[in-house]
């Protein structure tokens, strides 16, 4: 009860610090901190169409901060979300593409699958060569990340270029491949997708405490020498773990595309969501139902972040500074909370072996 | 007209030196055990501190030291979110990130909304070395930052690898628990390895804004920062191979360059290609298969030189490649991260 | 009984008291150790020692109570300080950096300058070091590439360079092997000869009674007793130790070996070579050797963690063709490996989830790849209770029981599923008296059962006393394989050291 | 009854007229995106009613556009979209805002909706122009164009240079080289070392902020003639030669005022050399009276149809019908 106490505490201490500091800077370029709050829950849940808009732009956060924790439950430290939601979202669009006049249901699930699929594979390029030939996988990922990058600028100038003004952008998708909207919703911006948080999360949580799989993923995260010497397979493992945390980043990038306000394929479509997603998910302390609220709040963050430019012109600069402030602030609200529990309980344990986790397994 | 001239050493050369200096600071973090993924945002708070201090005193001394302030805030806020709050290194790199762009953007915008524009480094031509044929205008034409960077270099290989220092260091970053028994402070090294990739970082970003252009544009170290990373980890967290990983991203940038502006791919392209690839295999004594295979193909594109010239993409995505190769064909022997990478130390694990 | 060091006291403490949270680690602990003796510190697993010695050390501070150096007070709140005073502690998990040589080790150290290179200086020291105590390292090896006796070696230089001249030494045989021991028990000597303080911990009594001159026995965290050794029985420190008189081994019954479990034919594996080794249903077989003879070799092949170069291993009847640690459990084998730490235990996960740690992923515990967790925990909970394993609760995690139980828990583990054949590499390393007892009566009793046993094991005597027939290992073959009884130090010793080739 | 709030609208209810402006650059780029605001501000200057509510800049990503748009067409009479990368965007936003008229700057799409209109000039031939004049003014007969992403507006640049310096002289080759950054000096100046080591000596900068890197490039390279776009930026380098110039302000100035008269027709209309919103100008002292004259002579056959713009130098052209200025 009195940890809990605590708890709640501190995490309004952390808002009332993140708000001040977003009040200071308001005021440092003339905004009333009143206006923007309005102007920011108008944008972010003060209408339907606008809380549908969020709830919609988490999803992917969410999607990419489910594989981060997958692969770190693994104990297989990789960055390449960015690549990997890229990727996945070009092979859905490839798709996409081709589904006009498919039947919906059809068009949707092949769009969705090629994006798993599209994540999947280039997330494999990272589990090959940290299987195979022992590259680290953080190097190759972080690698990958800005090949991703190469490859989409060339597919929206070359194969997938498809726009009638030749801008660097494909053609719209077939209105068969976008998913499908809450109709009650005006503007329809609150796609059936957000179902996914609550069934991934739980999905999550059951796979690592009710399945031999997650076990056996836990248990080579953990000591990969120990798994290895009561015959768990940790190659296996860790590449399983990237390899569904590609899957995972693919679906996100095939979300923002198919789920999104914007249906074609552009330069910078990922939008960040890579890296964000590893910072809702480290934020929500590698909990899923944790990191579906986080997801929300980055989510927020963005979408009130545009609001406020358009609404009291906040030079779009200051949110990203605040985005910044929020996660440095609950970082250590975050530490503080473990430290007064440390104190109560005794020191961190202490056998885990990261050199064997870093050590590699050919 | 061919490719690999003079100039186009040069052109390299003044692409290597930004991305090099930093990469040396975040090695030198990187072997204490501190991961700064936010890199990106060090760099920028130098440019635009540099910058600033340009726009109310202009001189450049002072600049770069404005712009090495400016590396060192950031890199002390890294400093404590890691080291003194012990948060996970990687949220704590990511938000150094997007506070250095929001930030430098937000001040831009404010303290200098008319952009300005100053004299860039000036060249110093060294009288006599200056005329040697190659290494004259490569080396004695150059501005100071490329001399700052090959002597800090030099001075980093020193200080890890001939001081007691570098030792600790090393030790800090691998088995923090022995660097304590043998009384190093891990939370004084870890700070000065950190403080120093700041200041590393921030004069780098400083000759990116003042020193290279004169001018400071939000956003403007367009990726650098996340190049220097990949260079450390490709480079197996040793100076050496820093150099080699650094190398191949700025002659593979300068060579794109170059070819963006041609016609065709000149066949002088597809030799050094062969070239590479032959030295690598010798080097490696392994994908022979592979490597032949490629090798056998770029003579043939060498020998009858086609006109066709590629998208500029590959060329932009070709130095992550070969860094992806050069790892594959290595193999996992050669680069360990040290063991405590990332990992907060806290002494009652002794 | 409590015997004063007398005049020349080195290091005494008073009314010590350590708490972690509600947890009494250390209970107003009185002692004091003189210069020229070799003190031994007795105890149960958790009984207090390491605690102590870390606060001693500067590591931990006391709650309570405080500390004086000849005579004059002091304070350590950082381990150098303690050093500077001239303490040092050859800690159970070394402290030395496997990527740096052992000059850089040694040369490790707060860099007043930071351009000061201290690699030449610390060669110079060790040369005196070397030219004083006979302690020769290999300055410009990788430690990585050092034996564990190596290293030890290394931390005792490590320390002597650093002045040090109260050392103490944290269960310091428990991965030595008898040769490498008997010369630190010579050291120790010659050490406190030249005056110089010795603290050893150490749960085997033989070892204290070889080299220790006074001892004290900890017990709950307390003081349970002190004296000189020459007055004292290994019984009565038992019984200090423990509160009762632990049961002397029973004389063991007669071996009735049944069909062979685990056939062995000319495995060549690395260092090992031909290997020829047979264990039959319901007896013990010792491996006697000295350290790195191809232990671990002979383990890591059979288990199929090393691939082997020639040679197969067959177990209860089956032939391990693609040899895996899978395959190895599937036919009934069992392993309780040496490398406690590294390769037994997921630290960071429960103990309950290391107790199932394979018996959760197949039936009955788990069907269809889904687990019954209601199921899992009885189980441990059963284990917990019939392996004696002290911890808060099964949710307890791993990394904070205490070495003898993680012991238990793993013998736990590896006996519970009946195997065929049970592999303990040095099974009691770092336990208690009474936790060694536990495990040899167990040993004895799968054995009794009918079950096979491979012993493992560099303590000579923890072989004679449990096999029934003994295997010698030197230089990676098999030199020969001696009956219980006819079995003696000496015939053992002269296979072990037999070199007519050198690999 | 359509996204946004769209009800909020209201809050614009006196008889001013508000204007919103979205840009995917920097507001402050120095270029393209600052004359488009110059424009707008001209013609907010200039009529008391109209007024600029807010700024939407460096909304790189179509998401964050849209929910931009969105949020300005919620609450402005007329929203300025500058650039036509945001062609889609617009297509997906105006729709739902029928009683906002839209601007799109330097597209020509044509009919997304009624209260869309593109607005546009023909850089192209004023590239034609200007590559007519650096292929005289070339020594080597290798001239070049840098510009920032390749998109059919910088590429445009690239056409019309080629078609204007085969006029002036078959003989000479034109380069072009993209640093995918309208605002990255140092990768402008590394681009245009290389294009000048590959012999270039007359580039034009179809950048904004990037081009400095250009003229410390060219000043590097004695004799190396540098070309600006869209203003002359004759003070900031001696190298200049001369700018393809475009009166931003005045077409901005004009479309906007109409938009927000709603006398704005909706299509795409585009602004050609006659309107004058076009011209290639000299530097002062800058170019031989045969350049110029040579400028003239293009200039004059480009309006009176003797030289017809090929493929690429105009922007696209969708399948129908629009009007030249
Ligand atoms: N850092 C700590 N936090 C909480 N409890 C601790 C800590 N260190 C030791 N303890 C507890 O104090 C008790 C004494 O530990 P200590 O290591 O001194 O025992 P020991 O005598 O060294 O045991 P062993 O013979 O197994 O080495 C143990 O039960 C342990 O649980
Ligand atoms: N953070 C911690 N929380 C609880 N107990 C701890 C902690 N750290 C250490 N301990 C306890 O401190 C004691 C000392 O650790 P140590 O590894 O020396 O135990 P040990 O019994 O000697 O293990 P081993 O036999 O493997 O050497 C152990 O009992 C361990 O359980
Ligand atoms: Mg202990
Ligand atoms: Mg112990």
């Amino acid at each position: 009860m009195k940890a809990f106490a605590v708890r709640v505490l501190t995490q309004l201490a952390v808002a009332a610090a993140t708000l001040l500091f977003a009040a200071l800077l308001l005021l440092a370029i003339g905004v009333s901190p009143g206006d923007a709050a309005t102007a920011f829950w108008n944008g972010t849940f003060g209408s339907p169409t606008n809380a549908g808009t969020t709830l919609t732009q988490a999803v992917p956060l969410f999607l990419v901060a489910l594989g981060w924790i997958v692969a770190d439950k693994a104990g297989r430290m990789h960055v390449g979300f960015p690549g990997q939601v890229v990727i996945g979202g070009c092979a859905a669009a490839a798709v996409g593409l081709q589904c006009d006049g498919v039947p919906r249901v059809l068009a949707i699930v092949a769009c969705a699958l090629a994006g798993i699929a599209g994540g999947a594979l280039w997330a494999g390029i990272v589990a090959w060569l940290w299987a195979s030939r022992g590259v680290l996988e953080i190097i190759s990922s972080l690698l990958l990340n800005l090949v991703a990058l190469q490859v989409l600028a060339w597919l929206v100038r070359g194969p997938l270029q498809g726009s009638l003004d030749q801008q660097p952008q494909s053609a719209n998708f077939p209105a068969s491949t976008l998913w499908p909207a809450v109709e009650s919703v005006p503007g329809r911006t609150l796609s059936y997708d957000v179902i996914l948080l609550p069934l991934l999360a739980a999905a999550l949580i059951w796979l690592f405490a009710r399945t031999v799989f997650g076990f056996e993923l836990r248990a080579a995260g953990g000591n990969l020498d120990a798994a290895r010497w009561n015959g768990i397979n940790p190659v296996r493992m860790g590449v399983s773990a990237i390899v569904i945390s590609g899957g995972l980043a693919g679906l996100a990038g095939a979300a923002l595309l198919f789920a999104g306000s914007a249906p074609w394929l552009s330069e910078g479509f990922e939008a960040g969501i890579g890296f964000n997603g590893i910072a809702v998910a480290l934020l929500a302390r590698n909990s899923p139902i944790g990191a579906i609220v986080t997801a929300i709040v980055f989510a927020s963050l963005n979408v009130g972040g545009t609001s406020l430019q358009a609404l009291l012109d906040v030079p779009s600069s200051l949110t990203s500074v605040l985005q910044g402030a929020v996660i440095v602030l609950v970082l250590v609200a975050a530490m503080l909370l473990r430290r007064r529990r440390a104190a109560r309980r005794p020191a961190a344990p202490v056998t885990t072996t990261p050199s064997t986790e870093k050590e590699l397994v050919a | 007209m061919g490719v690999f001239d003079i100039a186009f050493l040069v052109s390299a050369l003044t692409i290597a030196a930004p991305i090099l200096m930093a990469a040396t600071g975040e090695l030198i973090s990187q072997r204490a055990g501190v991961m700064n993924v936010g890199l990106e945002g060090v760099l920028l708070a130098g440019a635009f501190a540099g910058y600033l201090t340009m726009t109310r005193v202009e001189n450049q001394a002072l600049g770069f030291l404005g712009g090495i302030a400016g590396g060192l805030l950031l890199a002390a806020l890294m400093g404590l979110l890691a080291i003194e709050v012990k948060v996970d290194q990687i949220v704590a790199g990511i938000a150094i990130g997007v506070l250095g762009l929001g930030l430098t953007t937000f001040l831009d915008q404010h303290f200098v909304p008319e952009p300005q524009t100053f004299k860039p480094l000036p060249r110093i031509e060294i009288p006599l070395l200056s005329d040697i044929p190659v290494a004259g205008p490569l080396l004695f034409d150059q501005d100071l930052f490329i001399w700052a960077t090959l002597a800090v270099v030099g001075l980093a290989a020193l200080v890890m690898y001939r001081t007691t220092w570098g030792i600790n260091l090393a030790a800090t970053g691998e088995t923090p628990v022995a660097a304590d028994a043998a009384g190093v402070s891990v939370r004084g090294l870890r700070w000065s390895a950190v403080l120093v990739s700041g200041a590393l970082a921030g004069a780098a970003g400083a000759y990116i804004s003042i020193g290279d252009v004169g001018v400071f544009r939000e956003d403007m170290t367009g990726g650098r920062g996340y190049l220097a990373i990949a260079a450390v980890l490709f480079g197996a967290w040793r100076l050496r191979g820093l150099l080699a990983a650094v190398a191949i991203f700025a002659v593979t940038d300068a060579v794109q360059l170059r070819l963006q502006s041609m016609p065709a791919v000149p066949g002088e392209i597809w030799t050094a290609a062969a070239i590479a690839v032959l030295a690598g295999l010798i080097v490696m004594r392994r994908g022979l298969v592979v490597g032949g295979a490629v090798l056998i193909a770029l003579v043939a594109l060498a020998v009858v030189h086609p006109v066709v010239s590629l998208p500029a993409s590959l060329w932009l995505a070709m130095p992550y490649v070969l860094a992806l190769v050069a790892l594959a064909a290595g193999g996992a022997s050669r680069h360990r991260a040290p063991s405590a990478l990332t990992l907060p130390y806290v002494r009652s694990e002794a | 009984m409590a015997a004063d060091p007398g005049p020349d006291e080195a290091l005494r403490l008073s009314g010590i008291t350590k708490r972690f949270g509600a947890f009494t680690a250390n209970d107003r602990i009185d002692l004091g150790i003189a210069w020229g003796e070799v003190h031994a510190l007795l105890g149960e697993n958790g009984a207090g020692k390491t605690t102590l010695m870390r606060i001693v050390t500067g590591l931990y501070q006391p709650d309570e109570g405080t500390m004086s150096l000849d005579g004059t007070p002091v304070a350590f709140r950082r381990p150098e300080q303690a050093l500077r005073a001239g303490i040092g502690m050859v800690h159970q998990h070394f402290t030395l950096v496997p990527t740096l040589t052992e000059l850089e080790n040694l040369a490790m150290a707060p860099a007043a300058v930071p351009w000061r290179n201290g690699r030449a200086a610390a060669r110079r020291r060790a040369a005196e070091v070397e030219a004083s105590t006979g302690l020769r390292i290999d300055p410009d090896r990788l430690v990585a590439d050092a034996s564990v006796g190596e290293r030890q070696r290394l931390e005792i230089v490590k320390l002597l360079c650093r002045g040090a001249r109260l050392l103490i030494f944290d269960e310091p045989s428990a991965s030595l092997s008898p040769g490498e021991w008997d010369e630190l028990a010579k050291l120790m000597r010659r050490l406190a000869g030249e005056g110089h303080a010795v603290v050893l911990i150490s749960h085997k009594l033989s070892e204290v009674f070889s080299v220790a001159d006074r001892w004290t026995v900890l017990r709950g965290g307390a003081v349970a007793g002190t004296g000189d050794i020459a007055g004292t029985t290994p019984e009565h420190l038992v019984e200090l130790m423990v509160g009762e008189s632990v049961a002397p081994r029973r004389e063991r019954t007669p071996a009735s070996p049944g069909a062979p479990t685990l056939v062995i034919r000319d495995l060549s594996v690395d260092r090992l070579a031909e290997v020829d080794l047979t264990v039959h249903a319901g007896e013990i077989v010792g491996v006697a050797g000295v350290a790195g003879s191809g232990q671990a070799e002979l383990v890591e092949a059979v288990l199929g963690i090393r691939p082997a170069a020639a040679g197969s291993v067959e177990l209860s009847g089956q032939r391990l063709e693609r040899r895996t640690p899978q395959a190895f459990y599937a036919a009934g084998g069992a392993l309780i490996p040496e490398d406690r730490h590294h390769v037994a235990v997921v630290g960071g996960m429960t103990l309950g989830e290391n107790i199932n740690l394979r018996a959760l992923r197949q039936a009955p515990l788990a069907r269809r790849g889904r687990i019954n967790l209601g199921a899992a925990r009885l189980r441990a909970r059963r284990l917990m209770t019939e392996y004696e394993v002290r911890a808060t609760g099964e949710n307890q995690p791993m990394a904070r029981l205490s070495g003898g139980n993680q012991q238990k828990a793993v013998l736990a583990r590896e006996l519970s599923t009946e195997p065929s054949l049970v592999i303990a590499v040095q099974p009691v390393r770092g336990l208690d008296v009474r936790a060694t007892e536990f495990v040899y009566r167990r040993l004895t009793e799968h054995r009794n059962r009918g079950g096979a046993v491979l012993l493992i094991s560099m303590d000579l005597d923890e072989v004679i006393a449990l096999s029934d027939r003994i295997a010698v290992l030197a230089h990676g073959r098999v030199r020969g394989v001696l009956d219980a009884a006819e079995a003696t130090r000496s015939r053992i010793g002269a296979l072990m050291t037999s070199s007519e080739v050198r690999p | 009854g359509c996204g946004g709030g769209s009800d909020e609208a209201a809050g614009a209810a006196d008889d001013s007229t508000t204007i919103g402006f979205l840009a995917p650059a920097p507001r402050n780029d120095g270029g393209f995106t600052q004359y488009a605001l110059a424009g707008v501000q001209a013609a907010v200057d200039a009529d008391p009613k109209l007024k600029l509510t807010s700024i939407v800049d460096n909304a790189a990503e179509s998401q964050e556009q849209i929910e931009g748009l969105q949020s300005l067409a919620a609450n402005n009479d007329v929203v300025v979209a500058d650039g036509a990368v945001l062609n889609k965007a617009v297509a997906v936003v105006a729709p739902k805002y029928p009683d906002t008229h839209f601007v799109l700057i330097a597209s020509d799409l044509e009919a997304l909706a009624p209260n869309v209109s593109s607005v546009t000039v023909a850089v192209g031939l004023n590239a034609m122009v200007a590559g007519a004049v650096a292929s005289n003014a070339s020594k080597s007969k290798k001239i070049g164009m840098i510009a920032g992403p390749e998109v059919p507006s910088s590429t445009a640049w690239y056409y019309g240079m080629a078609q204007g310096a085969k006029i002036e002289n078959p003989a000479t080759s034109v380069a072009q080289a993209y640093t995918n950054d309208y605002n990255d000096v140092g990768k402008a100046k590394q681009a245009a070392e290389a294009m000048i080591a590959n012999g270039a000596d007359q580039i034009l900068s179809d950048l904004d902020s990037g081009s400095e890197g250009i003229y410390q490039a060219a000043d590097a390279k004695a004799g190396t003639g540098v070309y600006n776009v869209f203003a002359l930026h004759c003070d900031e380098n001696p190298n200049i030669i001369g700018s393809g110039v475009v009166n931003w302000s005045d077409v901005l100035k004009a479309s906007v005022t109409e938009a927000a008269a709603g006398t704005l027709k909706a299509g795409a209309i585009s602004f050609g050399l006659k309107s004058g919103a076009l011209s290639f100008q000299f530097c002062p002292g800058k170019g031989t009276d045969e350049q110029k004259a040579l400028a003239e002579k293009i200039t004059k056959e480009i309006s009176d149809g003797t030289v017809v713009p090929e493929k690429g130098v105009l922007l696209p052209q969708p399948s129908y019908a629009f009007e030249q200025r």
